[in-house]
């Protein structure tokens, strides 16, 4: 059995991002390496042949996902995961979790000078966060990170992935 | 709540530029962010008192609208912006350092959270893009059974050969109440004991020899036989500090 | 937009069975004619370049699903498998629930020597297990016992007409 061909059917069965390593499972044959290269033709593969799926690398892992482009038909029908989008306060918490992790309530109010309690808890509840740790000191706070399914929700490969705050337009704003 | 609007006639009327709905503001520093560059004035040398007063006028034509705790982050900036408005009018000495800026703590603040901002807006269409690609699942099914409701693959031998390779059971808990093995008479026996050679005993001292909690409650209970007889007397200064023993005076005659 | 395309995509994205009428809904332009059509020319496709995927009529519907011979390679994932065949560590459980019961998850954790929450919610929605009472004592824990479905499936009428531990051993010998 050709090694691209199993990537493909275990990479078709999951709902969820598997890693190269998870995929590797599939077989005692098989290393993570194999599967990484298997990902690589299969790309390939299916970008010549103009498939309406394509392999995305999610965080560290790999999923088979419809191409931006057949959104609308599939806007059609009901959905029982039709992504609700998150509110700017939530985007501006996660952002400030994002780049301060591990990160407490309090440092986040104190960037965007508002209370943080629910938008932290509600971004709890939605696994986007998680409680990585516990600060030193008076009451040993929670600390916040971000969590695999937010780079889930967000297509990024790493939080790496976000734009160097210098790089922002602002910052060069603020600078002129 | 009714607040001091210090702001000059001037900055009254360009503030009617401003009125803005305050829903839209993500807070006191949005707020005031949004203030600043609409105007295209220098983030590091901000007007503080036209900004002051264009971000009060804001607030206050809203500010039966917000919540108790929203109002309270506004109206919390509101006083800073008053203060070092007034620092602002106070005469600068000239060994004064830059950093002394009345502003520059409030300018650090916009800063930073314009660039979380920022970021926030690059997250938002990372979402919208991710939002269309679909992955397997998303078309809802049309009947999904319940796993409660499909036939079941395990077989009588299966599940046995699993229960027996199971480590034996431990000796199941007695549930029922235990046998006390101690009696009240017992523990004033001991309590005698223990006040015959001292003028007092601490009564956790007393208890602390035994580990389960029956004999706790028996020794208070032989502690409080003893005292309705008259025979102890027990201290204790303040409700959760030391409860100490003390033999009654005349007990030495006994 | 090719219609085999818009096909694959929604063929990929449901999970179940769907007919030709309902992934006609994807586009204003389709009939469930074009859709039949469409799915004809993705099974050449499919077999003609030996794809690990195929789609296979089911009921009224269609559905695309991994080709069986691809199977061995997924039954290493737990996860992808929707059967309802339960996990080495579902089993212990449930023998651990059908013998002490009531049990709570501590003593499930300690015969077991792991974390058995995952597992007792798995067994309960499978129906398999119940909460059946609250022990006394520190935060009042969940009791779990073993259902109607659980009895019915073996056909027993009562928890009592399970071989006793120290004759299982016989009854092994005598049923297999």
């Amino acid at each position: 059995m050709k090694t691209t061909r199993i990537v493909e059917a275990v990479l078709f069965a999951s709902e969820t991002p598997l890693t190269a390593a998870e995929i590797a499972r599939a077989s005692g044959d098989l290393s993570a390496k194999d599967v990484e290269q298997a990902i690589g033709e299969l790309c390939h593969e299916y970008e010549a042949e103009d498939r309406s799926v394509q392999i995305y690398p999610l965080g560290d892992g790999y999923q088979i996902l419809t191409r931006p482009e057949y959104a609308p038909y599939l806007e059609r029908f009901d959905s029982i995961t039709r992504t609700n989008k998150l509110s700017r306060a939530a985007l501006e918490t996660l952002a400030i979790v994002a780049y301060r992790q591990p990160v407490s309530r309090l440092e986040v109010e104190e960037v965007r000078g508002v209370s943080a309690a629910g938008v932290l808890r509600n971004l709890y509840e939605r696994g986007l966060i998680e409680v990585v740790d516990r600060a030193e000191g008076l009451g040993r706070p929670l600390l916040y990170g971000t969590t695999k399914r937010f780079l889930d929700h967000f297509g990024l490969r790493a939080v790496d992935d976000l734009p160097k705050p210098e790089n922002l337009e602002i910052a060069l704003r603020t600078e002129g | 709540m009714r607040l001091p609007t210090p702001v000059t006639s001037q900055a009254v009327e360009e503030s009617d530029r401003f009125l803005v709905d305050l829903e839209r503001f993500q807070g006191p520093l949005d707020l005031l962010l949004h203030l600043i560059r609409s105007q295209d004035v220098d983030i590091f040398d901000i007007p503080i008192a036209d900004i002051t007063g264009q971000f009060i006028a804001a607030i206050e034509n809203v500010e039966e609208r917000l919540t108790l705790e929203r109002a309270g982050e506004f109206l919390e900036m509101a006083a800073t912006l008053v203060r070092i408005k007034a620092q602002m009018l106070l005469p600068r000495r000239d060994d004064l350092l830059d950093d002394a800026d009345p502003r520059s703590e409030l300018v650090r603040r916009l800063i930073e959270y314009e660039v979380f901002r920022e970021v926030a807006y690059t997250l938002a269409d990372a979402e919208a893009d991710r939002a269309l690609h679909r992955g397997k699942g998303y078309v809802e099914p049309r009947t999904l059974p319940k796993s409660s409701e499909l036939p079941l693959e395990l077989t009588i031998e299966e599940f046995l050969e699993i229960a027996l390779s199971l480590p034996a059971p431990l000796e199941k808990r007695p549930h029922r109440a235990p046998v006390l093995p101690v009696t009240v008479d017992e523990k004033i026996e001991l309590w005698y004991k223990a006040l015959k050679r001292k003028a007092r005993v601490q009564f956790g001292k007393f208890i602390g020899r035994w580990k389960t909690r029956v004999h706790a409650v028996m020794s208070f209970l032989a502690c409080l036989e003893l005292a309705k007889r008259g025979r102890v007397v027990l201290r204790q200064d303040r409700p959760f500090s030391t409860l100490w023993v003390y033999p009654s005076e005349d007990d030495e005659d006994s």
